[in-house]
Formats: structure tokens, sequence, C-alpha cells
């Protein structure tokens, strides 16, 4: 029952959705009219596995429940996160939900900025990586240096105005274009099939029940 | 200066943030813990209302598709996670199901866009262009032998020319990447300059 | 001599500072560099759209949240202008929950600007937002064989696709009523759910910046038809429709950062090779 | 009705669906899953396969660790996106292991951060356990197996501060990553730490080589792992993702001269 079963689970749920992947009629079936076995069956593994909605809210009431009670350094944070998670969670679910004009707003004045403003640290981060990393040690970094010089000049109108895309060889944006064509595209094509490779035997030796990481727990 | 407060506490949630670039501080933490709560608050309600509401008004109840409860049955299995050590494997079944009708999918379906790239590797070895791109994808290939040729002179030259290649690949990725990450920025700057400060740029 | 070598160490702070100002500068005063226009990857979606005949369904996919709106939101914005003129209807999905919303407020701004230059934009006639549904690429799957039903006959808005003149022409996603689609990818899902799915149908792709060398191998391969890249992707599509907006504008401060950058990375090395010479 | 009409006149040998690669697919699916099921049992059975060549990359982690140890600092270990569903993290449970046991063996102090709670449960056991083979059980420390949050950015900014507090001096990005992965090697970079990282995330990697000691390549993260386990299940599944790669490369040579030639019968092939 702990692991036999959710093994056999797997491999039929997979073998099942194989078949309806490869076989055309049984891909076209429709129990009635409009009505696909195919779609239905999906709509309710996703129903499923969409129960699980609470997971996360237990997991941070969880860990900042016990920072709180340990009283743990920045504790005081946490009570804070656990204010606004419940209220917002509380708005979203029984005041109004997507319609709700409070919880938009809450959204787009909160959720949106922060999102943005911290992925676009990126673009400080980018300039000290490159400052530490494109000192010439070796081949390598000489290569990826000059390589990233060219593409970087080729990307912008300063590039443009050095070296034309009307001149000798398309200019910097002409070479910047035949780097990425070329040398960029085979690399990351023969990198992107070794890695399809290792998560096709992944996969592979899931679906033949040679894997049982994925269940969890450690009592294999 | 916009008074739209909307637009007050998104500049202030902005330069919360950048203040981390100079030493991480309580207005960076605040706007962290902050935004944690929110999106895990934001997924529960998104999830609830646009996806098990209508699935469960339209299929389980409208078309009499009853194996939808069981289903939603199984799905509260997940919760078992939190349970005393001796329940938890029942999480197993719900996650054995989806991770199953998902593998299925992977397996038909992953194969065919590797086999329109190696199809496009086999193009005729007329231009230089062509050629060149066979020569340097096969290099690199090779470095990913683990097996095969360890003692062979070949392939270890070529794997070695494979390396240079993925280094010149790297070194344009990164070069490449520069302007989308000052995108970002300028995203936030004229948002900063334009929406909140009201200069027109 | 001593203050050359200091250059091998800079403290990442001044990076961080001088980066700012470098990219604030040109863009409250742009110098106004000229942008030349890329003919390998944006000439082909510009002239995609053109080729198209008035009344042609195209089907848009927003993959992207907040975090990539400076790239993707001017590609959109410009694209959609572009088929609007064109009198091309649109269809747009959203493959991220997260950036559904924004995509809808950026095309409703640009609707309305295009509504008072006169040009025909009416929400349910030109173009539909059915916006994001739950169910990961096997949804996706479904919309190929059954749209209204994968997408519970509602669009982001909450109408019904039957009160949408534009959905009765679209009830199932196949090569006969949309053969046709563009997505605007930040990441994952994106482009892969089409090239898995769709590995027939004409894909174009605005990308991220980030994400376009992994592209380039895609659009080599043919799996994609054209390629908007980034911001400068953006620019050149706003030039060539002539309607310079935020994209063009921003192209100066792009210079900037880059020319700051590639300044470090000289100095340094200047600093670096004067220390190595110190230690031999 | 015409539509279905079209759809049948496709179906490829009368019943597969009419996509392009169904059935070169089929063909790759069935040899693949009998290779990595021969491969698996013999690599069980102890029956000769294919050793896997040497790894560079792997002595960093000792090397890391030992550096550590001398200036008695701590030791980070991280995958981002670490679902247990998800072949990285098996992969990345190797290391983990790796790592661990040689922290408890030097009796350096190990800081694991997380993004998932399920597997977090199974990282804190491997660490645990390789603390209780190393014959010091007391020296664990759960505290130290720590959950940031299961956000993109949460998780960074929490790993980031981590690091900027603890100060390790060594820190190890393992597993999967998305546009945290430069956040967090800049991170490492500004207190010092030596820096290693296996990732297969292929728009990563350009910033990891740049800002990393040492930088574990695509596929070279699961040939690792196999290395490092010497696990049956990693170490057969390697050696039969080598076979299907040279066999690969023998099909593009062939199918370029036949191009070359003017025959498309391999793409043909392929195609269909």
């Amino acid at each position: 029952m702990k692991r036999e079963v959710p093994l056999a689970l797997t491999f039929l749920m997979t073998l099942l959705r194989f078949l309806f992947e490869m076989i055309n009629p049984l891909l076209n079936y429709e129990i009635s009219e409009g009505v696909m076995l195919f779609s239905r069956i999906s709509f309710s593994v996703t129903f499923m596995y969409c129960m699980g909605l609470f997971m996360g809210l237990i997991n941070l009431t969880r860990v900042h429940g016990n920072t709180i009670k340990r009283r743990r350094e920045h504790w005081i944070y946490s009570v804070w996160l656990l204010i606004v998670l419940y209220g917002y969670a509380i708005l979203g679910l029984f005041f109004g939900g997507l319609e709700s004009e409070a919880f938009n707003w809450i959204y787009d004045a909160v959720i949106v900025p922060l999102d943005s403003t911290m992925f676009s640290m990126l673009a400080f981060f980018i300039a000290s990586a490159a400052y530490r990393a494109f000192k010439i040690r070796n081949v390598e970094s000489l290569l990826m240096m000059v390589v990233a010089f060219i593409v970087m000049l080729g990307n912008v109108s300063l590039g443009n105005a050095i070296w034309g895309s009307e001149s000798w060889l398309g200019g910097f944006s002409g070479i910047k274009d035949w780097l990425l064509a070329i040398p960029n595209a085979a690399s990351q094509r023969a990198i992107g099939i070794g890695v399809f490779l290792g998560a096709y035997a992944a996969i592979l030796r899931v679906a033949l029940g040679l894997e049982k990481r994925y269940l969890g727990g450690t009592d294999w | 200066m916009s008074t739209d407060p909307q637009i007050l506490v998104q500049a202030i949630c902005t330069l919360a943030c950048y203040s981390y670039l100079i030493k991480e501080n309580f207005a960076y933490r605040i706007a962290e813990y902050t935004l944690v709560a929110l999106y895990t608050s934001y997924q529960i309600t998104r999830l609830f209302h646009s996806f098990i509401k209508p699935y469960w008004q339209n299929y389980a109840i409208g078309e009499k598709q009853y194996y939808f409860i069981l289903m939603g049955a199984l799905g509260l299995l997940l919760y078992t996670r939190y349970a005393p050590p001796q329940y938890r494997w029942l999480a197993r079944y719900p996650i054995a199901l989806s991770v199953g009708w998902g593998l299925g999918g992977a397996i038909a379906r992953s194969p065919r866009p590797v086999f329109t790239q190696l199809m496009d590797v086999m193009r005729p070895l007329n231009t230089a262009n062509n050629v060149l791109f066979f020569v340097f994808f096969m290099a690199v290939m090779s470095y990913f032998f683990f097996t095969t040729g360890k003692e062979s002179k070949f392939i270890q030259g070529s794997g070695r020319l494979g390396r240079y290649i993925m280094m010149i690949g790297f070194g344009t990725a990164f070069g490449n990447t520069v302007q989308g990450r000052i995108s970002l920025f300028l995203n936030r700057l004229s948002f900063l300059l334009t929406d909140w400060l009201g200069i027109s740029i | 001599m001593e203050w050359l070598k200091r250059l091998d160490s800079i403290d990442p702070r001044w990076v961080y500072v001088i980066m700012a100002l470098s990219l604030v500068f040109p863009v409250l005063k742009p110098i106004g560099l000229a942008i030349s226009i890329n003919k390998e990857t944006t000439i082909p979606v510009y002239n995609w759209i053109e080729s198209l005949q008035p009344g042609d369904i195209v089907v848009g996919d927003v993959s992207f949240s907040g975090g990539s709106e400076g790239e993707l939101g001017p590609q959109l914005q410009a694209w959609f202008r572009h088929c609007m003129q064109r009198g091309v209807k649109v269809i747009m999905v959203a493959q991220w929950n997260t950036g559904e919303r924004l995509g809808y407020t950026l095309l409703e701004e640009t609707a309305e600007q295009l509504q008072e230059e006169g040009i025909p934009c009416e929400y349910g006639v030109d173009w539909v937002y059915a916006g994001y549904k739950p169910g990961g690429t096997t949804l996706w799957r479904q919309m190929q064989l059954d749209f209204w039903e994968a997408c519970a006959e509602t669009d982001m808005l909450g109408n019904s696709f039957s009160d949408l003149p534009l959905m009765q022409r679209f009830k199932k996603w196949d090569k006969a009523t949309a053969s046709d689609l563009i997505i605007f990818a930040a990441g994952d899902p994106g482009v892969g759910t089409y090239t898995t799915y769709f590995p027939d149908y004409n894909i174009y792709v605005g990308n991220v910046a980030v994400q376009v060398p992994g592209a380039m191998n895609t659009l080599r391969a043919g799996q994609i038809k054209g390629l908007l890249a980034g911001l400068p992707g953006a620019a050149e599509y706003e030039l060539l429709l002539d309607k310079a907006g935020k994209a063009v504008k921003l192209m100066d401060a792009q210079s900037m950062g880059h020319a700051w950058i590639m300044l470090l990375v000289i100095l340094g090395n200047i600093g670096f090779y004067l220390r190595a010479k110190e230690r031999d | 009705m015409l539509n279905q009409l079209v759809l049948a006149a496709d179906v490829k040998w009368g019943i597969f669906v009419p996509d392009d690669s169904t059935i070169a697919g089929l063909f790759l699916a069935i040899g693949m899953a009998l290779l990595v099921y021969v491969m698996i049992q013999r690599a069980r059975a102890g029956l000769p396969i294919p050793e896997i060549r040497r790894i560079p990359g792997l002595e960093a982690f000792e090397e890391a660790v030992g550096r550590a140890t001398e200036m008695g600092r701590p030791v980070h270990i991280t995958s981002y996106y670490q679902d247990v569903g998800d072949y990285d993290t098996w992969a990345f449970w190797a290391y983990l292991a790796h790592v661990a046991k040689l922290c408890a063996s030097y009796d350096t102090r190990i800081i694991n951060t997380n993004s998932e709670w399920l597997s977090m449960t199974v990282n804190e056991e491997i660490i645990r356990q390789a603390y209780l083979e190393a014959g010091r059980p007391d020296a664990f420390n759960p505290d130290d197996v720590r959950f940031m949050s299961d956000w993109q950015f949460g998780y960074t900014m929490g790993v980031a501060g981590m690091i900027a507090r603890e100060k390790p001096a060594a820190n190890f990005l393992v597993g999967y990553f998305y546009a945290e992965a430069l956040i967090l090697a800049e991170a490492g970079a500004l207190v010092g730490a030596i820096q290693v990282a296996a990732t297969s995330a292929t728009a990563q990697l350009p910033f990891f080589v740049a800002s990393c000691d040492y930088t574990m390549i695509g596929e070279e993260f699961y040939a690792g792992a196999a290395a490092l386990s010497k696990e049956p299940v990693i170490y057969g599944s390697v050696v039969s993702q080598d076979i299907t790669r040279v066999v690969f490369v023998i099909l593009c040579i062939i199918g370029a001269l036949l191009n070359t030639a003017g025959s498309s019968l391999l793409v043909d092939m392929l195609k269909f």
C-alpha cells in the first residue's frame, strides 16, 4: 500500500497518457457530443492537484509560527508576514475574489512593482559580474570576453555608430548575428540535446518503476 | 509628482527594494516578508476562483462527471504531508497520479522538438555556415561523451574544441543578456520618473 | 601607479552607483543615436503581419510577468498596434497567471490610443483576451481540440464567449482557423509549449534578451519563424511602424549602460594585469 | 466534418496521431526505455557496463570544503527548483550527500537553503544520515536546513541575505536555476566564497561560468551525480544516455552526407 500501489498508479497513468498522445481515435474520443474524454481526465487530474492550494499557506504558517514561538532573530517580521498572509487570503477568498477592487489594488500596488524591481536588480549585478569575470586569466576567459564585447557593441546604437551595419561584414551587429546563429546555436543545441537525454532517461526510469524518490520520504 | 496613492505605494516598494544594493535594511526586509505573504495568498485566490470553483460547477455538478469528486478527495490527501509520519505516505497517491499523467505526455511529446533540431543538423554541407555549424555541433556533442572514446585522442581533441565553442556561446549569451537586464531597470526608471515624479521622457 | 592597481578591486557599490547614473541621464536627455533594424529577426515578424489579410485571426500569448514588462511590454504593444492597423483579428491567451492582468492592461492602453487615432479596435470584435487558464501544457493541447471548452467559455473579464462576435469564428484552434501565433515569452512555460504541441504552426516569438541565444537555435531549426529580441526588437518594430515610442527613447540609455560595463571590463583588466605583474 | 476527413487521411499507420515525428518518437521511447532498463539492471547486478570518465569539477567540492574548514567558516549548498518529482532534484541529492559527508568528516558547518517543503524534509534526512555515518550525530544542527520561500525572488533575497550574514567560505549552487542564478553567485562572490556550480539550465550557464570558480555544464551535472553516488539507477541512466548520444551523432553524420548527396531519406524517416 505504501509504495507498490503508488508505483503502479504512476505506471498506469503514464501508459494511459502515452496512449492518448499516440493513438488518434483515442485522442479524439468523445464521451458525448462535445465532451472529450481526454480533456475530462486532464481536468480531473489538475483539479486533484489544485486541491493542494493551501500547502504554501501551511508551510509559511509552520515556519514563521516556529520563528515567533522561539523568538528567533527577526521574529517580529514573521508576525507581520502572517497578518498579511491571512488578511489577503481572506480578502481574496471571501470578499469578491478576483473582481474585488481592493484585491486588485493591492496586487497592482505591491506585488507588481516588487516583482519587477527585484528582477531589475540584475542590471546592477550583471555589471559587477562582468567586471569580475572578464579578467583575462586563460584562453577560455579571453574568448568569452572578446565575444561578449562584440555582442554588446552589436546590440546598441553606440556600436552601430562605431562600425555600422552597412559596412564590411555587417559591422558589430552583423558579427553578433553570426555568433548567435552559428557557434551559440550549435553549442545551445548540443547542450540542450544532452539535457534532453538526461531528462528523458530520468522520466523513463520513473515510468518503469526504477525510480522511487519522487514519492518523497526516505523509507525506501 | 503624482498624488495617486497607488503610485505612491508602488514607488515606496521600488525604492525599498533598491535600498538592498547599499545594505540590507529594515525597509527591504518589510518588503521581502510582505511580498512572500501576498504572493502565496494571491496564488490561493487565483486557483480557487479560476479553477476549483468553475471546474466543480461545470464538470462535477453541471456535467455529472462524478469522478471529479473522487479526484478532489484524493487531492485532499496531499495535506497528509503535514500529518504525523505514519500517515505521510497517503500523499503519494495524488502525487503518483499527477506525475504519471505528466510523464506520459512528456514521453510521447518531448522527442519531437529534438528530432526537428537533429534534422536541421543534417542540412546539406554545401555552405560555409552549414559546415561550420555541423562541426561546432559535433565538437560540443563529443565534449559530453562520458563513456565512449575515453582513450581516443580524436575525441579528446574534439571535446576540447567543443569546450571553446561553448565558451564562445556563453560569451555571446552573456553579452546579449546585458541589454535585457538593463531594460528591466529602465522599465522601473521610467515608472519612477514618469508615473511618480511626473517628468516626461 | 598604485591607484591603477586598485582598479583590480573596485567596490561593487561604485559599480552600482555609476551604472544607475549612466542610465538616468540619457533617459532624461536622449542623445539620439541611430538604430539599425535587424534583418534576421525583426523584419520577418513585421513582414508576417504585412502578409496577412484583413480578417485573418492570429493568436497571441502573454507568458511574462511584471518583471519582464520592460522588454516585452513595448513589443506586445507595437505588434498589437500593427495587427489592428492591418485589420488582423487578435485572440490573446496567457500561460502565466502572474502576467495575465498586466497583458490586458497593456493592450487596453494601446487600444484606447488606437481608437483616438480612429483605427477600429473594439473589444470582442477586433480582439479578445481569453487570458490565463489553469491546467498547464495539457490545456494547450486541449485548446487545439476545443478552444471554447478549454477556456471554460469565458474570457479574462468574465464575458461569455457566445457574446463575443470574434469568438464565433474560433471554436477550434487548428490550422484552418489560426495557423499563425506569436508568443511573448520570458521563460517557463513559454515557447516550449508551442514547439512541442503546435510544431507545424507558424510560430513567432517575442523574447526577453536572456532567452534569445536559446531561441536562435530554434529559429535556425525552423521551429520558430521570427523573433523580436528584447528592447532593441521593440524599438526596431516601433521604427518600422513609424511610431517611435517608449522603446526607441530608451535605446540611448542602453548604449550608455553597455559603455559603462565595457569600460569596467577594461579597467578591471588593467588592474588585474598590473597586480599580476607585481606578483611575478 | 471536413476537418475529420482530413485528419483521417493523415493518420499514420491507421491509428497514430498525425503529427510530425510521432512514429520516430515512439521508436525512441521504446528503444531508450529498453536501454535504460537493461543498463540499470546490469549496474544493479554488478555486470560489466561502460565506465564513466573522470568528470572535471568533482574534486572542486572537496577542495572548497577543505578551504572552508581551514578558514573556520560554513559551507552553503542550495538548489532553487527542487520539486521532489523532478530529476534535477534527484541528481542534487547525490551532491548533497557527498558534500554533507565531507562536511561531517571535516567537522565543518553545512547550511542548506530550500524553496520546497517536501524536498527539504528529504534534504534534512540526507544530512542527518551523513553525520550519523561520520560518527557524530550530535554535530548535526537542524536549524541549518532552512526553508526560505517557494517564490523565486523571496527565496533569492532570503538566500542572498543569509550569505551576507553568515559568510560561507564555499558556495555550491547545484540544480536547476532561473534568473536568480546570477544574484546568488554574486552574493557569494561578494563574501569571497569559493563557488562551484552545476546546472542543466542552459540559459543560466553563461552567468555561472562567468561568476563561479568551477561550473559543471549541462549533462556533466547528471554524470557527476552518477560518479559520486555510484548508485546503479543513476549510473545506468548515464550510460544509456551516452549510447543514445552516440547513435544521434552517427545519425547526424549519415543524414548530413545523404542530404549533401541529395537524398532526404533519413530526414523523412525522422519526420514520420
